[in-house]
């Protein structure tokens, strides 16, 4: 008894000290936060400085650009609805122990199918029933592609890592066969879809040029989030992650929910790609591959599957990208230097998550 | 044994402190080991004992304190200096790598050379399975083995290079009593040729039959010694009493009470089992027309030795494993095709022995591993949203009907001992009318006074009408409580006798296919 | 609890991330460019009907900018688009902006930057034929794409598209009176529209002077792009199948060729001659480089820059071809004067309209013109 | 065989298919070592291009190709290093730090590249075959297979000794076991971290060395992004192969000879939309993937972190 009475009086104790370090523990998880991204910048300021350019300004220009002037917020803005809507499919698949790798080719699949269908909707649907319809067959598409790693991983145990890269090469290839052979808009000299007309795109908000697409995909993210944790779903999901054995011992179906992971999660790449072409790009060009998944995966792991961090991670990672061509450029340095600080930031960031690991298992 | 007394200790552990974040699991320890002598370790589960272990073996590193090896001052900083050092351990938990075979394990960490010298290895191998009188296939895959048999490959690769000290952590958990008894002669053998061997153990018994001294731990801290002189010159009775009483503090409750009680002659049979058979890889099936019925109330023993069949046969009775023909009727009902989750809804329920690998999801709470096997079901949950007021309530009122310690119910599992998160499978499976109960060792594991009271909730339940399968390797547990016993042996199941006293021997020999069934 | 604890530090994590890059702009971006603010939002609207949407008749180029998909030094396509755009630029003595390495992906973006900034957008790459003119309608700005005649917008969209096909015409005249065994290789990274025009025109060329030539072609391989690996292997097979000169088109796979034919003597143990397009690669030649159907893109910007400032941009398209100067036969000195003559004279026919290259720009229609390996000899 | 089938052509298609799987028979090897030893090197893509340009630079510098492959092997190791510090010692999520030493890697190369070579485009020097005698004069498939430069043979050499490594030695049970049991190697004595820091090292070796032979040997030069994905694959091969690593020659040479049939396809005109030929070398693997691969088997500690005192 008197274990137990012990143990009561250290929770007690946690609970006030939790009470008044939590000022102390913002201040460090902001820190935290901020320690990698202050490395990376330190490191990639010193390899500008060997450049012979102003770190200083490079940094300011690719804040003030990416974050601040109102033309590159709007586009920062943009850029993070497809995102967003990739890492909502990948924090489905990561939780429950599916290596979902090939979102690229989910992605691309569903897109083409969208460019398509989109120019020849647009005449006969408007609006809501359009845009509901490309969405739902850009979702569709895609999760219909991932059946194929699906049906491999839950019938005969082949793993999705190799089934899922490789399927993003020959979803690339497919797509551009599909492009050149049935989809091809044969007005234009180069192989590419017909262009969804601007007027037939997604709306745009509050004046501004960023789409609505952004609304669908924080709305992805959180309720995402919301069902991971809240519901009896989610819950199957994150214990076949987290111990498979115990699933099938508590009597889930293994097979029916694999499929479930695998096109919830390949469904919400497709519904990235819906999202883009109809709010942005009206079109798709055969060989098209923008290759965002694999940039959406690592920012997926290091917010741990939490919608803020995940939230946070993609508008930073957006405002790198669009902020740092910009600064490249005023730099004149190659834009590869956007690559190679997007890397170090991912180093310092998973660095970062050592620390923070540590200092939360000291405390 | 005065001789032994006069050497240099083995090892001396002095003012041995470890801190773990909320728990101290060992403080302030001095204990000696001689050349010799058999150093008996008891305790409880959580006495700090596995602790003590894991700093001798190199795996944890003490806060504070010394450690001398014949005198001389050391730090033990990696199981690789134990080693070297000539303190070789059998860990309670297997720690063999599956995919390897037998005789690479062997050699793992032993030959960091080039070339592997497999062909002495095999010669070695020869040798020391001769002393522990096993029979060990070197070229078998460890995954492949049974338990048991893993078990055994451990205890050859502790005496591989164990020239000073063996630590056998309770080494006899799985062993038939012939197994155990020769574990002892074996014990004997490497005593008289100068080893220090420490036995880690919770059973009494087994403590004082084979322990030269006796040290007990309680709460990370040493709380009594037998010395060889008192165990010469005192008796049993006396000192099991004291014994006891260091173990658990002043109350001492930990024997086994009489749990079983006569089946009513008028009881209906509920649960039938005709020819089940599943086939195997290997030269014989896996269970071989395995038949039996059970009438409501009823307790079932299962013996053997593992890997005879005993975890497949209760996987196929919860669902979890396909038969390849017969059949399982609950109530005159076939249950043979429906899924897991229609026959926990029909009241069958599984015990599973594999508590960290299915039984339990480590990083989830403990109240969301009591309704592991009912999410999605109300009141749990209601228009599938999860209603964590309702699953704490139900969490709470189970760990309090079946004393599982823990601070509250939303701690993870994980940070549960074992005795505790088989006290959180039990309630989860016995909560909302149970059936028919398989059970597969539920008492693996786990301290005296956690046994006790699983084996009285189990009887209790059958009291209670619920008819139980029970499979178990410890022969006294199924005496004491089973109204039927029968044998598995390479898939097979004997005929079920009744349960009186003295049967422990013919089971033994039936176990080991001694006897024909 | 502890999950209590947890999601604070991520929901802090959110707003400290946000918080310090926010101050660490106002720090560093203090001195705020106006020119941010601008895109009205009713520019989002669809374009407007491009009689309304001409600029204003006082909008003088004082600034260009030029989009390329690559690098703007890789001795080819993207190279050859903004070093013209230089030079367009300093004789109307007018600011350049390049922007290079933009890849195939999104790239409004920078378009809309760009937009923001200069008075004139050049999009050098046909992927960027449909983002280009929305963003233009959406600035008023002038843009000019490639390889889409079709699009043509008064004051907003106009095309410059090569025919390059004249000019591989000649590189394959010249190809089938240079070589020795009778088979000639074209290698390629895609199937890009001026890509089969200049393989399709280089193969009627090269039939023009021998109808019995070989043409052996092939696309490099699944990641052709930058494929420098798989160019050089497919070259080397086209010189093992006999091909003794390679008409080469890739952008960072083309160096793959170039290596590949420096290591591989041909069948007859001579040289193997390699017939780039687009860029100039003299500068790195070891004595290879027979020739290359230059573009130059110089002529077609200066002449866009002055429409506009003229107010008629819109009205045309812009022509890269041999009569005008900007199609052009690279002549190096492993041409022979004799043959450098011939090519001029088919140079000249085609010139003053006698002689009419046929523009294919299919894939099939490229592949129709090739010799098959299983083909007797 | 008539027309343009000759026996030169198909052996310098042979050939052709061996160049390009070398590459993906070194990565694949390294990958092999290091997810049995329970590490996923998602980075492996990032250490062959950091080969490349490292054997670029240093085949340019010393006038050597083997000078040039040692430089190659030697930066896939250093950048290796970043995943021994991370994900090794410091436990970072596997992936994370994979794909971050990709783009990393794409990022620097390139850059380095465009700032000094991107005037010049130097060749690095022509390597030169050893035929292996008797066996290269074998009609059509002899110049094909066995006419290379010896780093090539040195692929099937290097993939032998490490069999051999894995099933023969120590060092091979303890990289086994770091994958499969990392407790119960460090129970009998062995280092986990120090087996999957030699694992990882590996890697990095046998990637840059992988990368450094498409420089060397395949492209004849450095282009930024040369690599083309060629480590994923090479992941996907690792993993295909299941820790028998021998059948690694067998699935590099025959995805190689895959991408020579492509062209060979072409070159007989066979009429099939391009974009369909180029699907085929993918397809098969997953066809491989299906006929074999059921069941695929990967070491139980695999992409988790080894803590000693936590179990």
């Amino acid at each position: 008894m008197s274990a137990l009475h012990d143990e009561t009086t250290v929770v007690a104790a946690e609970r006030v000290s939790a009470i008044e370090g939590r000022l102390t523990r913002i201040g460090r998880s902001m820190a935290t936060a901020m320690i990698p991204v202050i490395g990376a910048f330190v490191i990639g300021g010193l390899l500008l400085a060997v450049l012979g350019r102003n770190p200083f300004s490079f940094y300011g220009n690719v804040i003030h650009h990416g974050l601040i002037g109102s033309l590159g917020r709007q586009e920062t803005l943009i850029r993070m609805a497809p995102l967003l809507l990739i890492a909502a499919g990948l924090m489905i698949a990561f939780p429950a122990g599916i290596w979902n790798l090939g979102t690229d080719g989910q992605y691309v699949m569903g897109g083409v199918i969208v460019a398509d269908l989109g120019p020849e909707l647009a005449p006969h649907f408007s609006g809501f029933v359009l845009f509901t319809t490309l969405f739902v067959v850009g979702f569709a598409v895609a999760a219909i592609w991932s059946l194929i790693p699906a049906i491999l991983k839950a019938w005969y145990g082949i793993n999705e890592i190799i089934s899922t890269l490789m399927l993003t090469f020959i979803g690339l290839r497919f797509s551009a066969f599909l492009v050149k052979e049935y989809f091809y808009d044969r007005e234009t000299t180069v192989p590419q879809t017909r262009v969804l007309a601007v007027a037939d795109r997604l709306p745009r908000m509050f004046s501004s040029r960023v789409h609505i697409g952004l609304v669908v995909g924080f709305v992805a993210v959180i309720a995402v989030h919301f069902m991971m944790r809240n519901t009896a779903f989610g819950l199957r999901l994150r214990i076949v992650g987290m111990n498979p054995k115990a699933a099938i011992h508590a009597g889930m179906n293994m097979k029916a929910l694999t499929l479930a992971i695998f096109t919830l999660s390949a469904g919400f790449a497709g519904l990235a790609a819906a999202v883009n072409i109809a709010g942005v790009d009206g079109v798709v060009r055969a060989e098209w591959n923008p290759a965002v998944g694999l940039l959406v995966v690592p920012l997926v792991f290091l917010a741990r599957f939490h919608a803020a961090s995940v939230i946070a991670f993609i508008a930073a990672f957006a405002v790198f990208q669009v902020g740092g061509e910009s600064a490249s450029r005023k730099a004149d340095i190659p834009n590869f230097m956007v690559l190679f600080m997007v890397g170090l930031l991912l180093v310092f960031m998973a660095l970062g998550e050592y620390m923070q690991l540590r200092s939360s298992r000291k405390h | 044994m005065v001789l032994a007394n006069e050497l240099t200790p083995s090892v001396e552990l002095i003012g041995i402190t470890k801190t773990y974040p909320g728990v101290v699991a060992n403080s302030d320890i001095h204990l000696t080991l001689r050349p010799g002598e058999v150093h008996s370790l008891l305790g409880e589960n959580g006495a700090g004992k596995s602790t003590l272990i894991g700093i001798l073996s190199g795996m944890v590193q003490p806060d504070a304190g010394e450690i001398r090896i014949k005198g001389e001052t050391v730090r033990i900083n990696s199981p690789r200096d134990a080693l070297e050092r000539g303190i070789g351990t059998v860990y309670q938990h297997s720690l063999l790598v599956p995919t390897l075979t037998v005789l690479d394990n062997l050699l793992l960490g032993v030959d960091q050379g080039w070339k592997l010298g497999r062909d002495a290895a095999k010669a070695r191998l020869q040798e020391v399975s001769t002393l522990l009188d096993v029979e060990i296939d070197p070229s078998s895959v460890v995954g492949d083995l049974a338990l048991g048999q893993r078990q055994q490959v451990e205890i050859v690769r502790a005496l591989w290079r164990g020239e000073g000290v063996l630590i056998l952590d309770e080494p006899t958990s799985m062993l038939t009593p012939q197994g155990a008894e020769k574990l002892v002669q074996v014990v004997r053998r490497l005593v008289s040729n100068g080893l220090a061997v420490v036995f880690i153990t919770h059973k009494l018994n087994e403590a004082l039959d084979l322990g030269d001294r006796v040290t007990v731990l309680r709460r990370g801290k040493i709380v009594g010694e037998v010395t060889p002189a008192e165990l010469q010159n005192r008796s049993r009775a006396q000192i099991t009493d004291e014994v006891l009483k260091m173990i658990f503090g002043e109350k001492s409750d930990a024997s086994y009470a009489a749990f079983a009680s006569q089946v009513s002659e008028t009881a209906d049979e509920t649960f039938r089992v005709d020819h089940l058979s599943v086939e195997g890889s290997g030269p014989h099936p896996v269970l071989d027309n395995v038949s039996f019925t059970l009438k409501r109330g009823e307790i079932l023993g299962i013996a053997g030795i593992d890997g005879n069949g005993q975890k497949e046969l209760a996987e196929v009775l919860a669902g979890q494993r396909h038969a390849d023909s017969g059949e399982i009727i609950l109530d005159d009902q076939s249950i043979q095709n429906l899924s897991i989750a229609a026959r926990q809804a029909k009241g069958i329920r599984y015990v599973t022995d594999d508590r960290h690998g299915e039984g339990t999801v480590g990083p989830l709470s403990i109240a969301l591993n009591i309704v592991l096997k009912r999410v999605g079901e109300v009141p749990f949950w209601r228009w599938s949203l999860v209603r964590h007021s309702s699953i704490r309530e139900f969490a709470r009122k189970l760990i309090h009907d079946h004393d599982v310690r823990a601070p509250h119910e939303e701690v993870a599992i994980s940070t549960l001992s074992g005795g505790n998160m088989q006290k959180v499978i039990l309630a989860r499976e016995l909560a909302l009318e149970p059936r028919v109960v398989v059970y597969n060792k539920p008492t693996y594991g786990l301290d005296a006074r956690t046994t006790s009271l699983v084996l009285a909730s189990i009887a209790d339940q059958a009291k209670a009408g619920v008819t139980t399968v029970f499979i178990s390797t410890e022969l006294s547990e199924i005496v004491s409580i089973c109204h039927r016993v029968a044998v598995m042996y390479r898939g097979k199941l004997s005929e079920p006798i009744m349960v009186r006293s003295g049967i422990e021997l013919k089971l033994g020999a039936l176990m080991t296919g001694s006897t024909t069934l | 609890m502890k999950s209590q604890s947890k999601k604070w530090i991520r929901w802090a994590q959110f707003a400290g991330a946000l918080t310090v890059l926010g101050s660490f702009a106002v720090a560093c971006g203090s001195s705020s460019n106006t020119a941010d603010t601008t895109a009205p939002a009713e520019t989002a609207a669809p374009a407007a009907p491009a009689e309304t949407a001409a600029p204003a008749a006082e909008a003088i180029v004082k600034t260009i900018a030029i989009l390329a998909p690559e690098a703007g030094n890789d001795f080819g396509w993207n190279q050859q688009g903004v070093d013209s755009a230089k030079a367009a630029a300093a004789e109307l003595g007018i600011e350049v902006i390049v922007a290079d390495n933009l890849g195939y992906g999104d790239i409004t973006p920078n378009l809309r930057e760009l937009a923001d900034q200069a008075d004139f957008i050049i999009a050098h790459a046909s992927g960027y034929n449909t983002a280009a003119p929305e963003v233009g309608a959406e600035f008023k700005k002038p843009v000019a794409i490639v390889d889409t005649p079709d699009a043509l917008k008064a004051g907003l969209v106009a095309d410059y598209t090569a025919s390059p096909n004249e000019g591989a015409y000649l590189a394959g005249v010249l190809a089938a009176k240079t070589t020795r065994s009778g088979k000639l290789g074209i290698v390629v990274s895609g199937e890009p529209p001026s890509w089969n025009s200049q393989s399709a025109g280089f193969a009627d060329g090269a039939k023009s002077v021998d109808p019995k030539i070989k043409l052996l072609y092939s696309i490099i391989g699944p990641a052709a792009y930058a494929d420098a690996e798989g160019a050089n292997r497919v070259t080397k097979t086209l010189i093992a199948a006999g091909a003794d000169v390679i008409f080469g088109q890739g952008d960072g796979s083309s160096f793959g060729m170039l290596s590949a034919i420096e290591e591989t003597p041909a069948a007859d143990g001579g040289k193997v001659l390699f017939i780039d397009v687009i860029g100039n690669k003299t500068s790195i030649d070891k004595g290879f480089l027979l020739s290359s159907v230059l573009w130059d893109f110089k002529s077609a910007f200066v002449d866009m820059i002055k429409d506009v400032n003229a107010g008629t941009y819109g009205s045309r398209n812009y022509a890269l071809n041999l009569k005008n100067g900007s199609i052009s036969l690279l002549k190096t000195p492993l041409i022979t004067d004799a043959v450098w003559a011939e090519i001029e004279a088919v140079k000249a026919s085609i010139i003053n309209g006698s002689l009419v290259v046929e523009n294919v720009m299919d894939a099939a229609g490229v592949r129709s013109r090739m010799s098959k390996t299983t083909e007797g000899k | 065989m008539n027309g343009l089938f000759s026996e030169v052509f198909i052996s310098s298609l042979v050939s052709g298919g061996v160049i390009a799987g070398i590459p993906l028979i070194y990565a694949g090897l390294g990958e092999a070592i290091s997810e049995r030893a329970g590490v996923l090197n998602v980075g492996l893509e990032g250490m062959m291009l950091g080969g490349a340009y490292g054997g670029f630079v240093g085949a340019l510098h010393f006038h050597s190709t083997w000078f040039g492959l040692l430089s190659g092997g030697l930066t896939g190791m250093i950048i290796s290093l970043f995943m021994v510090v991370l994900c090794v010692r410091l436990n970072s999520n596997q992936i994370v730090v994979g794909i971050a030493i990709t783009l990393g890697a794409e990022g620097v190369t390139a850059l380095l590249h465009g700032a000094i070579y991107a005037d010049t485009y130097p060749r690095v020097p022509v390597v030169h075959p050893y035929a292996i005698p008797f066996l290269s004069n074998i009609p059509i498939i002899g110049p094909g297979f066995f006419n290379h430069h010896i780093s090539a043979y040195l692929a099937v050499v290097v993939v032998f000794f490490v069999s051999w490594v894995l099933k023969s030695t120590g060092i091979g049970l303890s990289i086994k076991a770091a994958g499969d049991q990392p407790h119960a190697l460090e129970a009998a004595g062995g280092g986990v971290h120090r087996i999957r820091t030699i694992s990882v090292l590996s890697t990095g070796l046998l990637a840059g060395l992988g990368g450094s032979f498409i420089v060397l040997v395949g492209a004849g030069l450095f282009v930024p992004f040369i690599t083309n994905g060629k480590g994923f694959l090479a992941i996907v091969l690792a993993m295909l192969v299941r820790g028998r690593v021998r059948w690694l020659i067998v699935a590099g040479v025959l995805f190689g000879m895959s991408l020579s049939l492509t062209t060979a396809l072409q070159l007989a005109g066979i009429d099939v939309p391009i974009d369909l030929v180029l699907m085929l070398p993918f397809v098969l693997i997953i066809v491989v993937l299906f006929a074999f691969g059921r069941r695929s088997y990967l070491p139980a500690a695999l992409a988790l972190p080894y803590d000693r005192e936590q179990r």
